[in-house]
């Protein structure tokens, strides 16, 4: 019994920061309707933005999560200038296509450079121990970690001017620039902010666990069904997608073999994405 | 019209030609094949195992290369990256056979991709020696040119239970390993020699080989109160359940795990690598006495001077494979393949790598038989990370740090 | 219309010939790995346009279909000895079979959400098949070297379904062709263009997209079968490799969606592009890179792919190179 | 006469709003029937209705003596009824040949790929869209591509046909040859459902009109009666001044 519950209360914290993960995407998908398949490449930049600032230049990981979201943005930018701008019109195929491009850029840059080999943040934080079960405190502070830059980007979206343009444009791409909103660098923005928002999830993702440049593609996948349990498109059904699939992940795996966690997630996925195509706490009209 | 199609076939017989390169190899080299994953998930492992072969290359080059009728034969190596995937490493293997004309062949690293490019080195009835695919299965599919330096699966954690036996026999064992070939045979051994010894088997469960979170498995281990976890897999998944296990305080008096702790890379973990333990083909510190090529300290050295890092055993198994393929290239007293691998077949001999022996019947075709693994545990002697060999008796260096936390 | 003046049936027996010729006459085997994997790559491409191209639906988990043909394929002939082209068969119809029900679920969604439905398949098929004990599970099926034993020994036997892939590789490019010819192809092309005003039109679009979805399956399973068979090994990993499916992709782009031989030269182009890369000592490092900006380069650019691209330049070759 | 289309009690909600409310109406073989009102009276939403591409809440739609009341539209099309779209909807990558012959093989007659070419460039000649015919349809001016959908609906070879704002958009000149195109159409004894604003029109071409005001029928009748119709003027025409300068515009 006591396992069920250490294995929730992990996969709840675990489930944070899946959420986090899928923030960013969702985001992208909800401003601009575009699929961004550079996101595993980010969350893996974000993983060594980590690593080589806590390493090179020495302090603690959650420091580094402020110039790693700050690199992270003014990657975006350059990514949508490069890649995003000219294909948003055009459709899916293309969107999918550009973003992959750059993604096998970023794997195989990083792969030249790195190699695949894995990478370990040599770190750890004092956890709380519970009937022999343990959850580490870089769990706790991850998860704590998310909540907040969730909560932060939820604030800032209802309640700042550049927050509200981004839903404006969202809602209605012509009738805010018919009301004076800059919609391409409103697009940039949101983009900016999407890819972001990757990178410091990579970056809390890297103090949990060891990682290497092809590290992001497994999240990603996981960020797909994350997104699709709390609705494309809606940052705040992110977070408690992210949470949802961290309670299923805890809450199966003592009952049944690890590798079936997997089958019952993509399962779900297709089922979900079949029956209720908007999420499952989606409001208001379809297409 | 009729010039386009022209220019069109032309387009193509060019784009395919060029890719048909033929390299003529001087007269007096051996040219020997391979594919390496350069890159991938297997690329740690391989990349030492190429630093074997190639130690191995230019030590013979330097010493006039291998003697065959008193003529020197120049070694030269052709390999491409098979990026840890076997899609590739079929065309990669043909070509190297009949493009570089590759004289004999060393195998890619890990089962899966041998058993792919045995089809190819069968076919062509060449000679491969392979290191890094342990799995006997590879070995029971009626290969006739494939011989293992490796011990096969089922002895790798076999010494780990005997140990157990022998230290805590009431101690209850977890077998926790990746969901691939190798593992699984190895882990399948492990329950077996387990059950011969009636040493309890609380948990039995394999992992994807991708799995990045062992959360849920550790809790599992954790929830059944196992006291020694034995298992594992590959390099990247063993430091990250080793990591792990220890951020959760998992309370394992005895962690065995596969190929990961073997490598020198894995003193990385600092504290979480302390106690865990890993069956080794080979270590710096066994005192085999060849029968000829280098002792173990010999190559030890030579390795650590060339490469700046301590030898492993993938690399030392990479050596080994050059080595017996020499002496049985000088047996036979020439390049044709069967002759080499009759005098192959023939092999009994003890290098620096210990003994070596394959197996001749048809099922079972090139499998080792003669080489024994020994048992290796990460200690912390004056505050530094040392890899010692607390099993067999025989060879070890150190005592079993039991607990080990 | 006499089907012998139809330049597009000289074209694909001329691939076929040169394809069956080249390795064939000089035994030349390294050649014969290269255009096999080329041959696999035109498959799965031209197979991937009759969904993207005609339909307008991006199936980036194309490679399910590839997979599991294997999978069927190396059970029934390693666990229950079947020769080898009948249980490649087989296998193509146990996979279509398949895929028409997965194609009524999934079919019902659009876009981008159809894109991540089909992604979400080719994994939960991957994970299923890791959990089935009969094929192996993770670890897949190995082959026994016997097994090319009635194809005269791995010798010959590789060379026998190299050719069967090369007459798949035939079947693709006509099945691709009669369909763009056909009353059902018009009918895709309406839903591409708009699937409401299809509908209104007369087309009935739920029949006509899962007929596709499933035809789209057929042939790659075989292919996948008779891929495997020669591999020896098939493992679930490699089975159902997003990358495979995303390269299929990504060759159809580079030679043009939607046109016959617009995804047969992107194949040949992408896969002699790939092994020239991965062999060269320069290039092998940033073979990725590379193929990520020329990528790149054509969705920005030319988006009509090669043939595209030629098309425009040459009107008059439109019809040639349909 | 029996009717060709009759329509009962046809109703339809979106969440709590009716947008059309307990509609009857029959139209007749060969016949015209105009449909006016103003802006979100729920005009084109019955030509979803009726063509299948919305489910009624309610209702029956007998076309033919046939029910064909929750149809797939394509179910309805090759039953003989097709439509246009009041925001054109070509095929853009398509040419205009292309587009007709679609409307052909998957219309009344499912004829075979040559049939429906010989029918299109037929339709294609009639609408006067002859030099086009070779033309990819996203590069028609508004006023052709207006004139595909007609065209591409009525390769179908339709016994009705449910036009939705043709004539918006178009100038004078347009104007006048696309009604050419109409009555032509009706000479060769097809029914026609129009929805325009273009009173003109509507007056020279339809044998009845109807009126639609919140999703209702408010009148329906002749041409002339409807116009004086003092319920019309006040929902829709505003004054009666209002209302000849409409019907005189154009």
């Amino acid at each position: 019994m006591f396992g069920v519950i250490a294995s929730m209360v992990d996969g709840l914290l675990l489930g944070a920061v899946y959420g986090l993960a899928a923030i960013g995407l969702t985001l992208i998908w909800g401003v601009m309707n575009i699929i961004n398949l550079t996101h595993g490449a980010l969350i893996a930049l974000g993983m060594f933005g980590v690593y080589f600032l806590t390493a090179r230049v020495g302090g603690s990981p959650y420091v580094a999560l402020l110039p790693v979201a700050v690199l992270g943005f003014v990657a975006g930018l350059a990514i949508y200038g490069l890649s995003v701008h000219r294909v948003i019109a055009r459709p899916p195929l293309m969107s999918l296509l550009s973003t992959f491009a750059v993604n096998m850029v970023i794997i195989g840059a990083g792969t030249a450079f790195w190699s695949t080999s894995i990478y370990n943040l040599p770190f750890s934080v004092p956890g709380i121990t519970w009937q022999g079960f343990t959850f580490t405190g870089a769990h706790m502070l991850a998860a704590a970690v998310a909540v907040v830059v969730a909560g932060a980007l939820y604030l800032f979206m209802r309640h700042t001017r550049l927050g509200k343009a981004i839903r404006a444009v969202a809602n209605n791409r012509q009738a805010a620039e018919l009301m004076g909103i800059p919609s391409g660098r409103i697009l940039a923005v949101a983009f900016a902010l999407g890819v972001a928002l990757a990178a410091v999830a990579g970056g809390l993702i890297a103090t949990l666990f060891p990682f290497t440049v092809l590290s992001g593609s497994g999240y990603q996948l996981k960020s797909f069904v994350v997104t699709v349990l709390g609705g494309l498109g809606n940052p705040a059904g992110a977070l408690v997608g992210g949470l949802l699939l961290g309670l299923i992940e805890g809450g199966v795996t003592p009952f049944i073999a690890v590798s079936w966690t997997p089958v019952i997630e993509f399962v779900l996925f297709v089922l979900i994405l079949i029956a209720f195509p908007k999420g499952l706490f989606a409001r208001g009209a379809a297409r | 019209m009729k010039r386009l199609w022209t220019a069109l076939a032309f387009a193509i017989i060019a784009l395919v030609g060029g890719g048909t390169r033929q390299t003529v190899a001087a007269a007096d080299t051996i040219t020997i094949g391979f594919t390496v994953s350069e890159t991938g998930a297997l690329n740690v492992d391989s990349l030492a195992q190429l630093h074997g072969f190639e130690l191995w290359r230019d030590q013979v080059n330097a010493a006039g290369g291998i003697k065959v009728g008193g003529k020197g034969y120049q070694i030269r190596f052709v390999s491409y990256d098979d990026q840890s995937r076997p899609d590739r490493v079929q065309q990669l293997y043909s070509r190297l056979i009949t493009q570089d004309n590759a004289d004999f062949l060393f195998s890619p690293y890990s089962s899966n991709l041998v058993a792919t490019a045995a089809i190819i080195s069968e076919q062509y009835g060449k000679v491969m020696l392979t290191t890094g695919a342990a799995e006997e299965k590879t070995y029971q599919l009626g290969n006739k040119y494939l011989f293992q330096l490796y011990s096969p699966a089922k002895d790798y954690l076999a010494a780990a239970m005997d140990l157990m036996k022998k230290k805590d026999p009431t101690a209850k064992v977890a077998l926790v390993y990746s969901d691939d070939g190798f593992s699984k045979a190895v882990a399948a051994a492990a329950k077996a020699r387990a059950k011969e010894l009636s040493q309890e088997v609380v948990m039995d469960e394999a992992y994807a080989p991708s799995t990045t979170d062992f959360g849920p498995i550790i809790n599992k281990m954790i929830g059944a109160h196992a006291d020694v976890m034995i298992g594992g897999g590959h390099y990247p998944d063993g430091t990250t359940l080793a990591r792990q296990m220890f951020d959760q305080k998992a309370p394992m008096k005895f962690v065995c795990m596969l190929v990961a702790p073997d490598s020198p890379q894995f003193a990385s973990l600092g504290d979480a690598a302390v106690g865990l333990a890993v069956p080794s083909q080979w270590e710096p510190s066994v005192t085999y006495k060849p029968q000829f090529g280098p002792d173990p300290a010999t190559f030890g050295r030579d390795f650590q001077a060339k490469y700046g890092i301590e030898a492993g055993y993938h690399a030392a198994g990479g050596y080994a494979a050059g080595l017996i393929l020499q002496q049985a290239i000088a047996k036979a007293g020439g390049l044709d393949q069967e002759k080499v691998t009759a005098a192959l077949n023939a092999t009994d001999a003890t290098i620096f790598y210990g003994h070596v022996k394959f197996a001749t019947d048809p099922q079972n075709h090139g499998l080792q038989l003669g080489h024994d693994m020994v048992l290796a545990q990460w200690q912390k002697k004056n505050g530094q990370l040392v890899k010692e060999v607390v099993w067999p008796d025989a060879a070890k260096t150190a005592d079993l740090l039991y607990p080990m936390r | 219309m006499s089907l012998l003046r139809q330049p597009m049936l000289w074209l694909i027996l001329g691939a076929m010939a040169l394809f069956a010729g080249l390795p064939g006459f000089g035994g030349d085997v390294a050649l014969r790995e290269g255009l096999f994997l080329t041959a696999i790559a035109i498959i799965l491409a031209s197979n991937l346009n009759l969904m993207i191209g005609y339909t307008g639906y991006v199936n980036f988990g194309n490679i399910v279909f590839f997979g599991l043909g294997g999978y069927f394929g190396v059970w029934l002939t390693t666990m229950h000895g079947w020769p080898l082209v009948p249980a490649a068969i087989v296998a193509a119809i146990l996979v279509s079979t398949i895929a028409l029900f997965f194609g009524l679920g999934i079919l019902r969604l659009r876009g981008s959400y159809f894109t991540l439905a089909t992604i979400g398949i080719n994994e939960a098929v991957r994970a299923l098949v890791s959990n089935i004990d009969a094929w192996g599970g993770s670890t897949g099926m190995y082959l026994s070297v016997s097994v090319y034993q009635p194809l005269g020994g791995p010798r010959q036997a590789l060379w026998i379904v190299y050719f069967l892939v090369i007459g798949i590789m035939g079947a693709s490019l006509f099945l691709s062709w009669f369909i763009r010819r056909s009353k059902f192809g018009l009918g895709l092309f309406a839903i591409r263009e708009d699937e409401d005003a299809a509908s209104v039109l007369g087309v009935h679009p739920a029949l006509y997209k899962s007929v596709i979805y499933s035809v789209s399956g057929f042939l790659p399973a075989m292919a996948g079968a008779l891929f495997f068979f020669k591999n020896g090994v098939i493992q679930p990993d490699q089975a159902f490799d997003l990358t495979m499916s995303t390269e299929a992709i990504v060759m159809l782009m580079l030679g043009g969606q939607g046109s016959v031989t617009g995804a047969a030269v992107g194949a040949f182009l992408y896969d002699q592009l790939r092994s020239t890369l991965l062999t060269s000592s320069m290039f092998s490092q940033f073979q990725l890179v590379i193929a990520g900006i020329l990528l790149l380069l054509i969705v920005l650019f030319v988006p009509g792919g090669l043939i595209g691209w030629i098309g425009e330049r040459w009107p008059r070759l439109r019809r040639v190179l349909e | 006469m029996t009717a060709l289309l009759e329509v009962t009690d046809l109703s339809i909600q979106f969440g709590g709003l009716r947008a059309v409310s307990e509609v009857d109406f029959s139209l007749a073989e060969g016949e015209i029937l105009g449909l006016i009102g103003p802006n979100g009276a729920g005009k084109s939403t019955i030509f979803n209705l009726i063509n299948g591409v919305l489910p009624p809440s309610s209702g029956r739609i007998l076309f033919g003596g046939v029910d064909i009341t929750g149809w797939a539209p394509y179910r309805v099309v090759r039953h003989g009824l097709a439509r246009t779209h009041q925001i054109v909807r070509p095929l853009n990558d398509m040419s205009v040949l292309e587009n007709c012959v679609v409307g052909g093989c998957f219309g009344r007659d499912n004829l075979t790929l040559a049939a429906a070419r010989h029918k299109a460039a037929a339709v294609i000649e009639e609408v006067g869209l002859g030099e086009h015919r070779a033309v990819l349809a996203r590069h028609l001016t508004i006023a052709h591509k207006k004139r595909l959908e007609i065209a591409r609906a009525l390769c179908a070879n339709p016994r009705l046909l449910l036009l939705d704002e043709v004539l918006a958009g178009l100038n004078p000149t347009e104007v006048a040859r696309m009604i050419e195109v109409l009555k032509a159409i009706r000479r060769q004894g097809v029914a026609i459902l129009m929805i325009e604003h273009l009173m003109q029109a509507i007056m020279s071409l339809s044998d009845r009109v109807m009126v639609l005001n919140f999703g209702r029928k408010l009148a329906e009748g002749t041409p002339a009666a409807v116009v004086n119709d003092p319920a019309v003027i006040e929902a829709y025409l505003g004054t009666p001044d209002a209302a000849h300068k409409l019907a005189g515009e154009g």
